[in-house]
């Protein structure tokens, strides 16, 4: 079963600039079409299930406004041991 | 005599072409004239906003700290030149953007819902148009058909077409 | 020809054209690069020189060049860029050479701002390069008159083989007016003498600034310095705004003397005898008038975008006549007229203080 | 929608200790912010935060010193590698770079780059071309692509009266001073994560007292180039690159043993 | 210390290695060069921070960064090289850092010549650079005045967070005269708080120049002009010569000084009331002295190695009290005794004429 | 002995017209003399005395426009690119160059020359690398050799902490806008004989409008060196040309039909 | 017989550097021990006869100071016409 | 009480050095002191010169035009410098290089063979200390030994051998 992951997009440094979205392999970063955040854009969101944590879009962001986790199952904390 | 007006808003929404528009008027009009924007940091983005004085003698300053009028079209802009309106003069607010009413009482107060009017014409631009006509019809430094003239001259090719609509969006303005 | 509605940038590098301008050098930096973008559209469309240099020293130096041929030349910044001039700047005069040069002056020192601002007048009238050389400065106060200056920056720097500065704030430079241009002038087909443009048959010449033997460079500053009594004699230039029986006299340059109009025109309208003289050349300055002046009123008002600049020459020249005021704000910040009218009415109604120095007055008044 | 959080996970990318918290001033999509990032993630993972002083420029990126988390200084225009030499020399033992754009080191500052990197001083350089003057409004660079349009070359750069762009990790590769020049992109994540290598071996080598290191990036200017963020990324793959190779074009003998 | 006869420029350097120079950036120019290259071995033998810069632009950008680090740093060089720093001058004053120029002047405008002079004057003094700024200057006349500045200028940098001049002429820099040096002075190891250091766990700090909001830039401008009345209160110096009973006053600094104390000395043999007053700090300019000087004396002689350039400071101080007469030797000649000599008998025997300037009535005087 | 004149004869050598009847001020053997002798009479040979404009530096040159018969003008220190651009833009069809020490060029002048390459401008620069401050009294160039003493690097120059020296001609020839750069050097008759011909290919460049050419030529300075002019000249041979390779760094490729 | 030639050596401009004596393959090139010319320079002069004309001592003269000659025989002459 | 003396020829002959070893003296003998060279053009060669003020108060001008004393060692310094000598003053001239006589007659003209003198101790680079003696003797500012004091001390060190000879030297050229 693939690695489960997700990622939280820190609204104060966003621009809605779109290259996460672009970049995402899953596809599942979207703007949040009704939203605006502080400055006036529309911000970064997860728009559907998928994230695998691989942590690309926190790569191609310019604000570094994206944290990227990922669950850790049984079996990886076991190989930590 | 002499009139100021600022045009304040954000970066995008027209607020220098609208100034520009009533200098070249103006100038048609043989009066004195004088434009001057707020010319930002050495950067993108941001509010504008732009100073228009008219006047029949040489003209002193190009800045004022009290204009007679001014059109005001997003919040912070609301907030910045309300207080600065000469008492007696004229506010023009886009009320599409400004949910607050204004608090002097000592001047004239023109709420426009400019966006709504404009896309309703078709054309989310012109919501500039709509507030000066909102302007002129308050404060009657120029008459109308000069800044239609100023528009036909000024107006950038590619949009020539909407000449009519921008006509009609002073119009509608000038209705409130 | 029609009034057109310009933009203070647009309109000097337009009038520099149509003056005949030959080649132009420059370097972006605002408040002043509408002036450069313009001109790299409309010089190679005339087929004209235009260089964006790597930097204001190369523009400079280029600029140099240019002149030692004779053709009309041109650069143009804002202050830091400026500074980087000075060395360039003292050879071409050095030289004697003509050339023109546009300072759209921003708040400093240092990177600072880049509103408007006239903090750099000491630098351009007392010299900011080495040596003993003087430059002509014309300060225009309004898009017309920035027009009018320019084509005539390019007849004194050649009728006195000298640097002519155009010096004005941003705020000038990004305003926008009506104004009518000059017509078009036709390139120069005939040069001085002294240029050196290798044609065939032409003795040859140098040019250079070095006098190695301390004497003749002492007959050459001396040459210099005598011209430039003629300069003073022949060029002062200024503008007088209801001084005939004014009590209070108002002196400001630029945008601040456009400012003071306004504050003086409010206080004759409530009945106070005062009056605005504008230095419309600020080097060579106009002494006499400031001399005239404080022979007939009671007191002097120095208004100016920095820490009080000019006031330095204004009170060298009223010697001690009449008590003087400064009133500056420094930094890049445009005064309203509503403080220049309150520093009038201060005038009128309050006994002049006398103690410490003008500068010191008004620092005490600042915040 | 949200996702909610499983009772154990790893934080897999957060942002950098080295930067502030203060949002930058620069628009959507500019990757001016994306090289500020690895700069700082860099500079987290050597430890070097407390002992680094950046140079900053004149140029969009002159507010630089508002993000970084550590000191900075800011330079005349194009004055930053002799700003950074004075740092240096003082205080031989601190990790001191310069950042800086195309305009403030390939135009006004080539003189002093040149000269830094012929005394071989020991400090590093971030260059970040964008192939114009950003912060200007968009003016032409010495970096600019033969026929591309800016403010100052409206009918498109012409070579023969404007001259051919300069590529400044070629040409300061050739100083013997030089430890490391190299050129990368930051188009799209697999050349950003080779640009992140690139800036560690230059602080690699600067803490190795190995000389003068530089690394040149291609970067976005979408408001200036008139693109999207996204577009503006396929403009430097499809028009820089073919100009200006990625590479490296000047290593240390001795970084062969450095492990990055 | 028993005393050593020093060249000038010798004498500054290690004056300055003394007063704990810990860096020292330049680039060689006549009649400064031996500065440089005195401390190229001095400084490396000491193990501290030598650069022959690149150019003066560089120099003087390499002056800002050390100075960042709040670590004693300096340059040094002569008219040409000064105007290239220019631009580095006013954003280091516009940082409000410290740090130490020596400036050892040459004939000008342009390359000029290699002799002494003090045409620079109006650079140093009165803003060579761009935007409201001030620099101390201070101005020796001999080689021990020389030593003792150079160690001052440290002290008064640091304790004003200014840029502070050493101004003096190539005569100077090039003669040699006993003098004695100070003691050597260890190395700072405690550092002001607004310092860059990357010192762990120091908080962070950024210098700039920097203030894009005029109102700050506003802010900053006049915290910087009011610590400059601090400056002016506290740091004028100057000395007097046989002032007491003078019926003549002559101003002179540095070498002019020099030269007029011996033109005054043969005056008084001849028993002419003349004394000499020389500023020592050029800025802040000695105003009360010149003012008071002209409360008692009839008339006032300004000398200078120039075309008149602090003559210009000395008239805003006389402020009209009494006549004040000019002799200058521009272009790099240095005046003889006897040439002064003649002027204050001149002033001594004939009227005081009052028609034109004191600089037109000279001119009319020169050949 | 004297040799009296045979009934005919023909005139092998005389000096050149584009040089004035000034002695120079150069010291005894300084090959600075050689190097302007060339340049006159290639200027003489090509037949562009009359439209010839040079650019004096500040140096030992300095006074070069009392010895060339032909118009100059005299650059600040290390401006004088930007000064010849300035004449050449106003005036294309004549011949400008530019003459500069290695002070002059490689240090103070470094960003203008480098700007001039890069736009490609269509001046010539002669370029004398002679290691050293001539005019100054002989401090240290940014082309004074390692090791090498000089009045500011007093223990020889250490490359640690002074650098390393610049070699100008590899380092221009990496510009696109560099028609021609080459290294010649004074120190022996075969070796002034192919300096010439360098000189003459770099004016050809520029009058066929091929962009920027340079010349660096090897020269002496005996004072400053301690050397007598012809150990000055084996100096060059030992110490300088081991370092400083002579050759052809870039050749335009039209240039392959002149023939010189 | 070898070609016959001779110089000029014009004590204007002569420094006296000897690198015309050095570099004559003849070596018929001293400086006049007894002569100072108007600069304080003992200048070249032709010591004693061989001079061929081939012109290296000119090449070398950093002051441009020597002209060279060289006879032209009848046969020569011939060559040309 | 002051006095003042130029030294002045080609370069090379050692007028500064010469000027130096006065300039020691002087300040060994607790006398205020000033020496100044004429530092030429940017480059080598020339004439050089160098002028000593020595006096018992502070030193004004370290340069005058009519110095009481000159040392010429080269007919260009002589045919400069002979007429500003002051009425009374000393002229000491090397004539193994200089043929004309003097033509002032209000001055002491001391006129010695320096070089022959040198060349006979076996060093042509003393004739400045010869010339030296001779002025020390017509002009007694500096007792003779504070020069030879001086001289061991700053003569360079692979010269001190000279020592003896350059003390001959002054006193050969006291002689004249
Ligand atoms: C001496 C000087 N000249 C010009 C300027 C104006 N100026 C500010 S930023 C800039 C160019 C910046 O372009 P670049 O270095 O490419 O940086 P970018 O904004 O593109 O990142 C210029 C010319 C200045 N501040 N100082
Ligand atoms: C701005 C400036 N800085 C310094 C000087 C002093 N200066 C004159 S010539 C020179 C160096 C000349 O050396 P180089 O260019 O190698 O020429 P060379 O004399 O060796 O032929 C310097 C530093 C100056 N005149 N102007
Ligand atoms: S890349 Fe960053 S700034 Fe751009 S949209 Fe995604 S989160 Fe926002
Ligand atoms: S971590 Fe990977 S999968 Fe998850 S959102 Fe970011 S790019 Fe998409
Ligand atoms: S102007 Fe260009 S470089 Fe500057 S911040 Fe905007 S996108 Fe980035
Ligand atoms: S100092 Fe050197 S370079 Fe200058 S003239 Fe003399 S020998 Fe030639
Ligand atoms: S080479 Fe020329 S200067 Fe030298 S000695 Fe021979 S002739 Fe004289
Ligand atoms: S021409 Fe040849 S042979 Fe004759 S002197 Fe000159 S070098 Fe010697
Ligand atoms: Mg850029
Ligand atoms: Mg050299």
């Amino acid at each position: 079963m693939p690695v489960k992951g997700r990622i939280e997009v820190n609204e104060l440094y966003c621009k809605g600039c779109e290259l996460c979205a672009d970049s995402c392999p899953q596809g599942i970063i979207g703007m949040a079409a009704e939203r605006l955040n502080a400055k006036g854009y529309h911000p970064a969101e997860m728009i559907k299930a998928g994230c695998n944590g691989c942590g690309i879009c926190a790569i191609v962001c310019p604000e570094a406004a994206i944290s990227v986790f990922r669950e850790v199952t049984q079996s990886q904390s076991e190989d930590k041991a | 005599m002499q009139n100021e007006i600022i045009f304040a808003g954000f970066g995008g929404q027209g607020v220098l072409f609208a100034g520009q528009l009533m200098t070249y008027a103006a100038m048609d009009e043989g009066k004195e004239v004088t434009w001057i924007p707020s010319y930002g940091p050495e950067m993108r983005g941001g509010t504008a906003n732009c100073t228009v004085v008219i006047a029949d003698e040489e003209i002193g300053s190009p800045l004022v700290r009290n204009p007679k009028a001014a059109i005001v079209m997003n919040l912070p802009s609301m907030d910045k030149y309300e207080p600065l309106v000469q008492p007696g003069g004229v506010l023009v607010v886009n009320s599409s953007l400004i949910p607050r009413d204004a608090v002097r009482k000592d001047i004239t107060v023109v709420r426009i819902p400019a966006n709504e009017i404009a896309e309703e014409l078709g054309e989310k631009r012109m919501a500039n148009m709509v507030l000066l006509g909102g302007l002129l019809a308050h404060l009657p430094v120029l008459p109308v058909k000069a800044i239609e003239k100023a528009l036909g001259e000024h107006l950038p090719a590619k949009r020539q077409k909407m000449l009519p609509a921008n006509i009609e969006a002073m119009k509608r303005g000038a209705g409130y | 020809m029609a009034k057109q509605l310009l933009k203070g940038n647009v309109a000097i590098a337009e009038a520099a054209v149509r003056a005949g301008l030959q080649a132009y050098f420059g370097y972006p930096i605002t408040p002043q690069t509408e002036l450069l973008e313009y001109l790299s559209a409309r010089m190679p469309e005339l087929g004209r020189a235009f260089v964006q240099a790597e930097s204001e020293l190369g523009a400079i130096n280029m600029v140099y060049g240019a002149a030692c041929t004779g053709a009309r030349v041109m650069s143009s910044s804002s202050s830091p860029g400026v500074s980087l001039m000075m060395e360039g700047i003292s050879y071409i005069a050095g030289t004697e050479l003509p050339a023109v040069i546009v300072d759209v002056m921003r708040g400093g020192p240092g990177l600072g701002n880049i509103a408007p601002s006239q903090a750099d007048y000491n630098q351009i009238i007392h010299g900011g390069g080495h040596g003993d050389y003087e430059l002509i400065v014309l300060a225009p106060a309004n898009i017309q008159e920035a027009i009018d200056l320019t084509v005539l920056s390019f007849d004194l720097a050649e009728k006195y083989r000298s640097i002519v500065v155009v010096l004005l704030d941003g705020s000038l430079g990004q305003m926008m007016e009506p104004a009518e241009l000059p017509p078009m002038k036709p390139l120069k087909t005939s040069f001085p003498e002294w240029a050196t443009r290798g044609e065939e048959g032409d003795p040859r010449h140098f040019l250079s600034s070095i006098y190695l033997d301390p004497s003749e460079e002492e007959v050459a500053n001396l040459r210099m310095m005598r011209r430039w009594q003629e300069i003073k004699a022949n060029e002062v230039r200024y503008k007088e705004y209801s001084l005939s029986d004014a009590k209070i006299g108002v002196i400001g340059f630029g945008s601040a003397g456009r400012v003071a109009l306004s504050a003086v025109r409010s206080a004759r309208a409530e009945g106070i005898p005062v009056g605005l003289l504008r230095p419309i050349t600020l080097n060579p300055f106009p002494s006499k008038q400031v001399e005239e002046l404080a022979k007939k009123v009671d007191s002097i008002l120095v208004v100016e975008m920095n820490g009080g600049q000019m006031l330095d020459d204004v009170l060298r020249d009223v010697n001690g006549r009449v008590p003087v005021e400064f009133y500056g704000r420094p930094g890049g910040v445009v005064p309203f007229p509503d403080e220049i009218l309150g520093e009038i009415k201060r005038l009128a109604t309050q006994p002049i203080p006398t103690e410490g120095t003008p500068r010191d007055r008004w620092l005490s008044r600042m915040p | 929608m949200t996702v909610s959080a499983p009772v154990s996970e790893k934080t897999i990318y957060s942002r950098p200790e080295s930067l502030t918290t203060t949002p930058t001033h620069y628009c959507p999509g500019c990757t001016h912010g994306v090289a500020h990032r690895l700069i700082a993630e860099v500079i987290d993972e050597m430890g070097l935060r407390e002992k680094t002083i950046g140079v900053a420029p004149v140029g969009c990126s002159v507010f630089a010193y508002n993000y970084f988390n550590f000191d900075v200084v800011q330079a005349p225009h194009g004055r930053a590698p002799a700003m950074a030499t004075g740092v240096k020399r003082v205080l031989p033992d601190r990790n001191v770079f310069t950042y800086q754009g195309d305009g403030d080191l390939a135009s006004i500052g080539m003189g002093e780059v040149v000269a830094a990197a012929a005394r071989g001083e020991n400090i590093t350089i971030i260059f970040i071309n964008n192939t114009n003057y950003g912060m200007t409004g968009g003016q032409m660079a010495p970096t600019t692509l033969p026929g591309q349009i800016t403010t100052s070359s409206p009918n498109g750069r012409d070579v023969e009266t404007q001259g051919y762009p300069v590529k400044a990790a070629e040409l300061l590769a050739t100083l013997e001073g030089t430890g490391f020049s190299a050129r990368r992109s930051l188009h799209d994540p697999k050349n950003i994560r080779l640009a992140k290598k690139a800036i560690r071996t230059a602080f690699e080598v600067q803490q190795r007292g190995l000389g003068f290191s530089m690394v040149e990036l291609l970067s976005t200017c979408p408001t200036n180039w008139g693109l999207t963020p996204s577009n503006a990324q396929k403009w430097i793959e499809e028009r820089m690159i073919p100009y200006y190779p990625l590479g490296d074009y000047k290593v240390h003998p001795m970084l062969a043993e450095v492990k990055i």
